[in-house]
Parts: structure tokens; C-alpha cells; sequence
């Protein structure tokens, strides 16, 4: 079994892994409100409801593909999947466990351990914004282009704290590769708390996660789709599958972003204080590692719909104003901080 | 002093006729001085009515008829009875408009009445003192052809632009004439 | 932060048709905004899409079949217009309804006032996004729409009570539900209070939002929570108590700016003071002999003499009226419903002008436009 | 028209967002639980606030007006007269009834002399007020607690006689009838007449002028009307 079949491998169940959390997700998002509202959820399609997020897909796969007849036909069509393609393609460089070792052959649980990694993720997130703006302003709509615009200004904007809080973290490790971050953060720091990132970096965890939930669209973010104010934002005029991408890219960014926050700050697949790999085999330590690495992940998504269903909606200017006037002060402070602890403890 | 007199005595010889009916008060007014009129109830130091309720249109025809109607009828059956002296006069104006008052210190409620015949439709417009008045007089003349002078857009409130007829006035059946509205895009700007 | 910037906008336009079918309008209602990017220069709401001619339909019904017309005006507190519409033909009559009947009608009045405040803080939620809120504050209402099927048997158009009284007396289970139900119903108020009074999102979303001061309020024939939110303390339950409202002891709650977070918190607060006096009758209630008359003596055929009134009740929406003009025959010759919200709808041009489209929303949400009540 | 300036001053707590939005997860989370906890139950109504609706449904009241049935006394006997209250005391105006004579045979089929030869609803006017139920001096019509009024065509939602018979065996048959309704207490004492009916009955014979809707036998009813109102 020679390399490229085994990055095939990787690459499939990836790929395949990520559709099925996406899926999963929306069944989460719909039981999770649901009971967090004193309500049921639906129950109806398989046991506990499990097959809605199938009953979903084949609904929008069936249904009629409309192209509204004065919308711009190659931007419209371009505008979903301009969207999803970098929410996929930006799960290549995040290690998903540590490594599998089969009959002598090792394999690195990471698709490519590209040693920019970082920037990888971060410029994707930066291409999402042309799949909102193309939809928006593609399919002719008031609504659409007010969320098109909405989202611009928002993710530009946020766009910067993200990347801020991004380099603490690099200033901390000081490598790019997420691989090499989430091996560092192994045993203990300062005596007693787990060497993980979020205790070298408590601000700049509590800024990454707000603007994450900016990149993501989600509330208290998600002007771009405020159902209220402009009906749909930018997917008012998207009908059957092309709106599926959109709501499965959504799904998707938000499982990478996720996965990000897992990597950075929470020790990618290390317990708090138990060495796994001393007391595993080679193949259950690295099926274990992927465990701890996606039930952590899991907590994350939770949070994700948690947060949705507690909080209010922002409004346009208070979150420009939160974005400039508070997060990237805070976020060079953040950066000076730690440029300061490093060189004093260096 | 009980408030019959208070209005009284503060538009004395304007006051046509004063109805007290089941505790509320009605005061009938010209209608050429019905700004002036409800401007000193507004400022009077002591009634100070200077909350407009509402502004009612009503069309008298079908109760004039109906009055003719009893009037002929038993005409015909007891002649023996003095006769009325029936004066076959101007037929009364056949709308009239009420402004419904209230003073927000005192909690008195007051209604002025003007009568508006048929043939000058014409009242002056009360947004002067009250922004309020300006949807409750949109709406009279909406359901009633009533026009407002110096109203600032004296447009149909409720009906379409284009709907042909007064839908409030008592010849108007109840099922409507069958008017379709024809959707025209209506430029607001 | 003073949130219009009183720059002169210049510019050209766009119209943005907050239109009839919208998901935050209430009803059919329809703001053509003439928009400059997302700040309003001029906003024209257009009403009429719901105009059921309801006062012509009312010239050709008798005083009784008019009773379930009333159901559909203000559709959250159906309750609320049919007493206001009994009371009017009541006064016209010029009759005494027993005390039994109107500590029932006082009882559903308020129960439907509590329904009509759940539905407006929770669509208020939701229009500012936080749906939780909502469905915490519609199960209870569901609860008080249970109370109102037993009674007599509809939950939403329920055609409650008859001219000269009510028609059934309390249902067996308001005595055993209503202990229960008051404390859910503050929880409920408690937990949206939790989630959304205190929380800097919130608070930023709604105060200093579309202020407006009491003067203007007045000027425009502002009544009820909007009026109440700039200051101004005028209830007519106590201004002009009618049904032992003088008997009961409740406050007003009154607010400061008029702004949308004021609107809300009354509304919040008046359904606290709704449970107040509800127990005060209650209590009332139960002091009478079981069989006290429930109606009054009223011929079978109502045909009240020639003459106008116009009365008014406290509706959750403020002040509705109902003028009568009666020509001596079983049908009124005139009826002119005064909706509490007409007059509010008025003074929205001017709310908003110079606001965000999101402040729109919420201010619309907030003054509680019903399109029922509003059209007629 | 200047606008009021409002001044925000919040506390620090309030300042920063994250104090109250922990606030706000915990309620929402204490929710969760307690629902989860509640779903894992048997049977299923499960969550205490939600109705599987067709497998449970809610109970409903016993005055509960849903559709229309046309009921019969103890010994079988259709009680409706074909007098027309209903239709005359109905706001929507969507009960039309023409009165017969039983034919020769049936005479035990009915309790009153006459009989209702043809009896239908339009249920896409009907608000369900129950005026005619109150009208109805033999309390021969009653609203049930049929809610699922759902129908293919629109024709089907005119329910004729034999749809309204069939409504009231169902419902006797699932023992969901009316209690027999209490007279209302009236002020001044003397209890009206007739246990089944209310004391107040909104008839509105209009005698002046002819109904539109009033087809021709109603018309000898008028007269029938016109000599008893004379005397009341």
C-alpha cells in the first residue's frame, strides 16, 4: 500500500466523515432547540428522528430548481458553491487524531500536514464571504443584496480579530503546523493544569470564539440571514439543492471552526493528565485519539446550537462597533501580552 | 357646575342643540366654526378636552326616510288626530361628523357634532390641532366622500386608490357593487 | 448613542417593500420604506389589506349576531372586544349586569389581557431573535386557552358572554388549574425576564429605540402599554373603573422614554398586575351564593331605544371603544369600533424615521399592531 | 420634533456580554435536561407540553363546538321541527331548512309534527359561534367535539341531513354527547321555561322585511311568528 492510496483513504473518510457530521448536526440543532424550548423535536422519521437530516436531503434534492428570471444565471449558480468549497476543503490541514500504526506502516491521522496549515484555514475562511456576496447580488433581489452587504462588512470585519487572536497562538508555539501545536500541548503547565492552550491564552480563546461565531453566521451574528428584518438575507431566492449547499456549508464551517478550537486550545487529542499512548495498542491509541478528538469537538457544536437558542440578535452597526471598537483593541492587547510573557519567561 | 353648563357658558349662542344621554353629552355645532370651536375646548383652562378619541362619520339618509316613512303611515290611519304641522322644509343635511373628546385631567368625555349636507361636502380639516386626526379623517372620507380642506393627504385610507364608490354610505348594498381591484403598481415615491 | 444621525441623507433611494406577507409583520400589514443603505429616510405604512367592512356587516346583523363579529377584531384577547362591545349595547340599554357577571367578565378580561402580553413579548423575541422566550410564554398560554374552552367552548374566537350578562358560569377547571397556572405564568414571565431584561444584546436592541415623548404620545391619540411606556399613568381601569375595578388594589406600571424596551417591560410588568386582580376577583367571586343570577332581565329581541352612545374599556392594547347609533329598530343603524392601535399605527412614520430597518421591526413588534383591530 | 435622548448606563456585569449570556445558557440548559429526562419515557406523550396528535390526542372540553349534528331523542325520534331559528338566528347565514310533513309511514320517526324535509350547512361560512344551538327551541341541533373537519371537495363541506344524522350517532356511539346545559341564572328570579334552552333566545324574527335568504315555506313561518309575537 503505497502513499497515495493512503491519502486517497484519508481523503474519502474525511470527506465522508465530515457529510456525516454536517447531517448529524442538523438533527442536533433541531432536537437540541426543540427540548431546550419545552418542545418535542422531530420524532417521526426513524427512531428518535435520526433519519430527518436523510428526509431533509432528499426533500431538497427533489424539489424544483428555481432560477429567478431576471437573476444574473452564472452568479447565481456560482454563489453556493463558491460558499461550501472552501467550509470542505478548509478540513485538510486539521489533524483529527495522532497516528495509526498498520502492520509496521505509520500513517499521520491528518489529511496534509502542511507546515502553513494555519494559513490555510484562515484565508478559506476569507473565501466564503465571495459565495454570500455572488448569491446575494446574483439573484436580483432587495433582501438578498441588504444580506449580501451585511455579510461582507461583517466577516471583513471580523475577519481581523480572528486572525489576531490567531497569531497569539502562534506566537505561543511558534510554528504554523497544527500538527506540531497540538503535539506540543502534552503534559503539564504550571504544576497542575494541562498544558493546553486555553490557559497560556484566556483572552485570546474568549476573542477567538466570539469572532468565530461571527465566521460561522451564527447568532448573535447571523445578520446575513435575519429572518426578521430581510426575510432570508442572502438564500431569499434559493430554492432546492443550491440552497442545501448553503445550509450544509454553514454546517460544515462551523464543524471546522470547531475542530480549530479543539486543536489551538484544547489539547487536539490529549487527556488532561493520563498519557494515552502508554497504556494503548498502536491501533486502539490512535482510534482512541480520534475519539477524544471528536467528543471535544462535539462539546463545541453543542455549544454552537446552545448559544442560538439563548441569545438575541445583534444589530448592524453594534456589530460593526463591537467588532472595531471592541475586539481588535482587545485583540492587540491580547498580542502584546503575550509577546511580553514570552520574552520575560523566554 | 356640572359640565352642561361649563360648555354653556363657554360657547353659549354657538351651541345648536345639547343631547345628555345616557350620561354622555353631545353638543351640536356649525360646521363652519368647528376648528374654532374645538380649538377653545381644547385650550379652556377649566374643560381642557385635549385628547381626540376618534372622529365617527355617519350617514342619516335611511333614518330620515324611515322617519318620512312613520310620518305618512300614521297619517293615514288615524286622521282624527291634530295634525303635525309637517313642514316640508330643506331635507336635513344627511351626514354628519362627531369628534369624540376627553379631557385627561378631569376624565369628562364630550362629543361635537357637525352636520355636513350633500351638496358642499366640504369640512375643515382638524390636523391643525391634533396630528391624530389625520388616519380618523382619511377614513371618513374613505367611507363617506366627506373631503377634509387642509388635509396634508387626504388619500383612501383603507380602500384602494381607484375603488369607485363611499362603502359606509347607506346606499351602498351590502355585498359591494363587485368592484375588482385592478393591480396597478401603485408609486408611493 | 444618539442613533440617527441627523446628516442630511442625500443620495438616491431604494424602496424596500416591507410588504403584506413579511415574516415580521403582524397581520397584513405593509411599510414601503424609502431606504438610503439600511437607515430609513421615510417610511409609509399602508393599511387596509384586512378591511372586512366590519362596521357595515355591523348595520345589517342584529345586537346579538354581532357578538362573534367582535371575536375577530383584536384576535390575540378576543375576550377583551366582546366585553367592551356588551358593555357599549349594555349602556345603550341602559341596564345593571348582576355582580357575578361581571366578576366573570373581569376574571376572562384579564386572562385574555395576559394571553394578548404573552403573544406580544414573545413575537418580540422573536423578531429580535431570541426565540426561546416565545414558546415559554405561548405554553402558558395555551393553559389560559384551555380555561377558555371550558368556559364555553372555543379557545381563540370565543364569542364570551351575552348582552345583559355572561351565559355559563365559571368551568370546574379554573378552580382546580388556576392555583397552578398563576405560579407557571410568573415563572414563565421570571425566565423571559432572566433571558432577555438583563442581557447587554437586548438591551442594546431596545433601548433608546424609537423613543417618543409623552407630549407627541398624547397628540397622537397614543392609549394603553405604548402610551403607559412614555409616562404618561392613564388606565381606565382607574381613571374610569368600571366592574369593581375602583374595589381591586393594582399599580400601574409606568415607563420613562417610550422607547421599545419600555413598551416591553410595561407589557411584562401589566401581566403581573393582570394576576393581581384576577385573584382579588377571584376572591370576590367566591364570596357570592353558587346560583347568583348571571344575566340580567333582557327581552328576547334586544332593541334598544333611539340614541348614541360611546363606550370604553381597557383592551391589552389600550383604549376600545364602540359608538352606537341605534334607530329603534334589532339593528344598529351605526357602529364605530375605535381600535387602540389605529392611532398608534399613526405615529410610525415618525417612530422610525431615521432608523435602521432592524428598529423598524422591532418597533413594530413592540407597539403591538394587531391587523384585525387596525383595518376593520 | 426633536427626539428624547436616552441615556444607557449599564453595570459592569451588564457591560460585558458574557455574564448574562452564562445566565441565559444556564436556564436554557436546566430546560434541556429536564425535557430530555422527560422524552425518555414510555408511551407517547412523553415531553409534558407537547400532544402526539394522532396517536394522543388532547382531551377536549365537553362544550366544546366543533361540527354540527342533528340529534335524535331517547326513542330514535329526529327532534328537529324544520321551524328555522337556527337559520334565521345564524350570523353567517350558512343554515338553509325547508320544513315537510313526515311522509305516511315514517310518522313515528319524528317527535314533532313537521320535520326538517332537507337540512344543510355550509361549514365554509359557519364560525362556530353556536347561535343555533341557542336558537333552537327543540335543542334538535348541537355542536360535538368533531374538530377534524378536513374534506376533498368543496362540496363535501356542505353537510347535508344524513351527514349531520351520522355526526350524532358517531358521537353517541363514542358517548361524547353534551351534558344537558344548565338554564342560566337570570336576575329578577323567575326561572324562563324550558330546562334545555337558555332564558334568553335571540330570535330575530324581523317581520318588516322579508329575509333574502327565506325560502318560501319560511315565509307561512313568518305569519306563524307574526300572530306569537303579537301576544309576547
Amino acid at each position: 500500500m503505497d502513499n497515495w492510496v493512503i491519502a486517497l483513504i484519508k481523503v474519502v473518510f474525511i470527506w465522508t466523515w465530515t457529510l456525516l457530521i454536517a447531517t448529524l448536526m442538523t438533527w442536533v440543532e433541531r432536537r437540541g432547540s426543540a427540548m431546550m424550548q419545552d418542545r418535542l423535536g422531530p420524532n417521526r422519521a426513524g427512531p428518535f428522528g435520526l433519519f430527518q437530516p436523510l428526509a431533509d436531503g432528499i426533500k431538497l434534492f427533489t424539489k424544483e430548481d428555481i432560477i429567478p428570471e431576471k437573476a444574473h444565471k452564472i452568479l447565481f449558480s456560482l454563489g453556493p458553491i463558491l460558499f461550501a468549497l472552501p467550509a470542505f476543503s478548509a478540513y485538510a490541514v486539521i489533524p483529527f487524531g495522532d497516528k495509526l500504526i498498520v502492520n509496521g506502516k505509520e500513517i499521520i491521522l491528518q489529511v496534509a500536514d502542511v507546515n502553513v496549515g494555519f494559513l490555510y484555514v484562515v484565508a478559506l475562511g476569507a473565501m466564503a464571504v465571495y459565495g454570500i456576496v455572488l448569491g446575494g447580488w446574483g439573484s436580483n433581489n432587495k433582501y438578498s443584496i441588504l444580506g449580501g452587504l451585511r455579510s461582507t462588512a461583517q466577516l471583513i470585519s471580523y475577519e481581523v480579530p480572528f486572525g489576531l487572536s490567531l497569531l497569539a497562538v502562534v506566537l505561543v508555539y511558534g510554528t504554523f503546523s497544527l500538527r506540531e501545536i497540538s503535539l506540543v500541548q502534552q503534559g503539564t503547565f504550571l504544576g497542575f493544569l494541562p498544558n493546553w492552550g486555553i490557559f497560556k491564552q484566556p483572552l485570546g480563546f474568549i476573542l477567538f470564539i466570539v469572532t468565530a461565531y461571527a465566521e460561522a453566521n451564527r447568532v448573535p451574528f447571523d445578520l446575513p440571514e435575519a429572518e426578521s428584518e430581510i426575510v432570508a438575507g442572502y438564500h431569499t431566492e434559493y430554492g432546492s439543492m443550491r440552497l442545501g449547499l448553503y445550509l450544509f456549508g454553514e454546517y460544515v464551517n462551523m464543524y471546522t471552526l470547531a475542530a480549530l478550537m479543539v486543536t489551538l486550545y484544547f489539547g487536539a487529542w490529549h487527556l488532561p493528565y493520563i498519557d494515552m499512548s502508554k497504556f494503548l495498542g498502536p491501533v486502539s491509541y490512535g482510534i482512541a485519539s480520534f475519539l477524544v478528538f471528536f467528543l471535544k469537538t462535539a462539546f463545541f457544536l453543542w455549544l454552537f446550537v446552545w448559544v442560538r437558542w439563548t441569545v438575541p440578535r445583534f444589530r448592524y452597526d453594534q456589530v460593526m462597533g463591537l467588532g472595531w471598537k471592541a475586539l481588535i483593541p482587545l485583540a492587540l492587547v491580547n498580542l502584546f501580552i503575550t509577546a511580553l510573557c514570552i520574552q520575560l519567561t523566554v | 357646575m356640572g359640565l352642561k353648563e361649563k360648555v354653556q357658558d363657554l360657547l353659549g349662542n354657538d351651541i345648536l342643540d345639547i343631547v345628555e344621554y345616557r350620561g354622555d353629552l353631545t353638543i351640536e355645532v356649525p360646521k363652519s366654526k368647528n376648528v374654532k370651536i374645538l380649538k377653545a375646548l381644547k385650550e379652556a383652562e377649566g374643560l381642557q378636552f385635549d385628547f381626540l378619541v376618534d372622529i365617527v362619520g355617519v350617514d342619516n339618509s335611511a333614518l330620515y326616510e324611515k322617519k318620512k316613512a312613520k310620518k305618512k303611515k300614521p297619517k293615514g290611519d288615524e286622521e282624527a288626530e291634530e295634525k303635525e304641522p309637517v313642514e316640508e322644509g330643506p331635507p336635513p343635511p344627511r351626514f354628519e361628523v362627531i369628534y369624540l373628546l376627553l379631557a385627561l385631567s378631569t376624565n369628562e368625555r364630550l362629543r361635537v357634532k357637525i352636520r355636513v349636507s350633500e351638496d358642499d361636502l366640504e369640512v375643515d380639516s382638524i390636523t391643525g390641532l391634533w396630528r391624530g386626526a389625520n388616519w380618523p379623517e382619511r377614513e371618513v372620507y374613505d367611507m363617506f366622500g366627506i373631503r377634509f380642506k387642509g388635509h396634508p393627504n387626504l388619500k383612501r385610507l383603507l380602500m384602494w386608490e381607484g375603488f369607485p364608490a363611499h362603502p359606509l354610505r347607506k346606499d351602498y348594498p351590502l355585498e359591494g357593487q363587485g368592484e375588482q381591484r385592478d393591480f396597478d403598481d401603485c408609486r408611493f415615491f | 448613542m444618539a442613533n440617527n444621525n441627523n446628516a442630511p441623507i442625500t443620495g438616491d433611494y431604494v424602496t424596500i417593500n416591507i410588504g403584506p406577507s413579511h415574516p415580521a409583520m403582524h397581520g397584513t400589514l405593509r411599510v414601503v420604506c424609502k431606504t438610503d443603505g439600511e437607515t430609513i429616510v421615510e417610511a409609509i405604512p399602508e393599511i387596509g389589506y384586512l378591511h372586512r367592512g366590519v362596521e357595515k356587516l355591523g348595520e345589517n346583523l342584529t345586537y346579538h349576531q354581532f357578538i362573534p363579529i367582535t371575536d375577530r377584531l383584536n384576535y390575540c384577547s378576543a375576550i377583551a372586544n366582546n366585553v367592551a362591545y356588551e358593555k357599549a349595547v349594555e349602556k345603550l340599554l341602559g341596564i345593571e349586569i348582576p355582580d357575578k357577571a361581571k366578576l366573570i367578565r373581569v376574571i376572562m378580561k384579564e386572562l385574555a389581557r395576559i394571553a394578548d402580553h404573552q403573544v406580544c413579548v414573545g413575537i418580540l423575541g422573536v423578531d429580535l431573535g431570541a426565540f426561546t422566550p416565545f414558546f415559554y410564554l405561548i405554553i402558558q398560554r395555551e393553559e389560559i386557552y384551555d380555561i377558555f374552552e371550558w368556559y364555553n367552548g372555543a379557545r381563540l374566537t370565543n364569542t364570551f358572554g351575552r348582552i345583559g350578562g355572561v351565559n355559563a358560569d365559571l368551568p370546574e377547571i379554573f378552580h382546580t388549574k388556576w392555583p397552578k397556572l398563576k405560579d407557571t405564568i410568573r415563572k414563565a414571565n421570571d425566565e423571559t425576564d432572566k433571558l432577555l431584561t438583563h442581557n447587554r444584546i437586548w438591551m442594546d436592541r431596545t433601548i433608546g429605540v424609537n423613543p417618543f415623548s409623552p407630549e407627541d404620545a398624547l397628540e397622537y391619540g397614543f392609549t394603553g402599554p405604548c402610551l403607559r411606556a412614555t409616562g404618561v399613568k392613564r388606565d381606565l381601569r382607574k381613571d374610569e373603573p368600571y366592574y369593581f375595578y375602583d374595589k381591586f388594589d393594582f399599580e400601574v406600571p409606568v415607563g420613562k422614554h417610550g422607547d421599545v424596551f419600555d413598551r416591553y417591560y410595561v407589557r411584562l410588568m401589566e401581566m403581573e398586575q393582570s394576576i393581581r386582580i384576577i385573584d382579588q376577583a377571584y376572591a370576590m367571586y367566591k364570596e357570592l351564593p353558587p346560583d347568583a343570577p348571571l344575566m340580567a332581565k333582557v327581552p328576547k329581541i334586544i332593541k334598544p331605544p333611539e340614541g348614541e352612545i360611546y363606550s370604553a374599556i381597557e383592551s391589552p392594547n389600550g383604549e376600545l371603544g364602540f359608538f352606537i347609533k341605534s334607530d329603534g329598530t334589532d339593528k344598529p343603524y351605526r357602529i364605530k369600533i375605535r381600535p387602540p392601535c389605529y392611532m398608534v399605527y399613526q405615529a410610525f412614520p415618525e417612530l422610525v424615521k431615521g432608523e435602521m430597518i432592524a428598529d423598524t421591526i422591532a418597533c413594530l413588534s413592540s407597539l403591538n399592531i394587531i391587523a384585525g383591530e387596525l383595518d376593520r | 420634533m426633536a427626539k428624547p435622548v436616552v441615556k444607557k448606563e449599564y453595570t459592569f456585569l451588564e457591560r460585558i456580554y458574557l455574564w448574562e449570556i452564562v445566565k441565559g445558557l444556564k436556564l436554557t440548559f436546566k430546560h434541556f435536561t429536564f425535557n430530555f429526562k422527560e422524552s425518555l419515557k414510555k408511551g407517547p406523550h412523553t415531553v409534558p407540553t407537547c400532544w402526539q396528535y394522532p396517536e394522543d390526542r388532547r382531551p377536549i372540553a365537553p362544550v366544546f363546538r366543533g361540527a354540527h349534528m342533528l340529534c335524535l331523542d331517547d326513542e330514535g325520534r329526529e327532534l328537529c321541527v324544520g321551524c328555522g331559528m337556527c337559520a334565521r338566528a345564524c350570523p353567517a347565514k350558512c343554515i338553509t331548512v325547508k320544513r315537510g310533513k313526515p311522509a305516511e309511514g315514517e310518522e313515528g320517526k319524528y317527535a314533532g309534527k313537521t320535520m326538517s324535509a332537507e337540512f344543510t350547512i355550509d361549514m365554509l361560512r359557519c364560525i362556530f359561534c353556536g347561535f343555533c344551538e341557542e336558537a333552537c327551541p327543540k335543542g334538535a341541533i348541537q355542536l360535538g367535539q368533531e374538530y377534524e373537519l378536513a374534506e376533498y371537495t368543496m362540496d363535501a363541506c356542505i353537510y347535508d341531513k344524513e351527514r349531520l344524522l351520522a355526526n350524532f350517532q358517531k358521537a353517541k356511539a363514542e358517548g361524547k354527547l353534551k351534558p344537558p346545559k344548565k338554564p342560566v341564572p337570570v336576575a329578577g328570579g323567575d326561572k324562563k321555561a324550558g330546562a334545555k334552552k337558555v332564558a334568553k333566545k335571540p330570535v330575530a324574527t324581523d317581520g318588516k322585511k322579508s329575509k333574502k335568504a327565506a325560502s318560501k315555506p319560511q315565509a307561512e313561518e313568518k305569519k306563524a311568528s307574526e300572530t306569537k309575537r303579537e301576544e309576547t
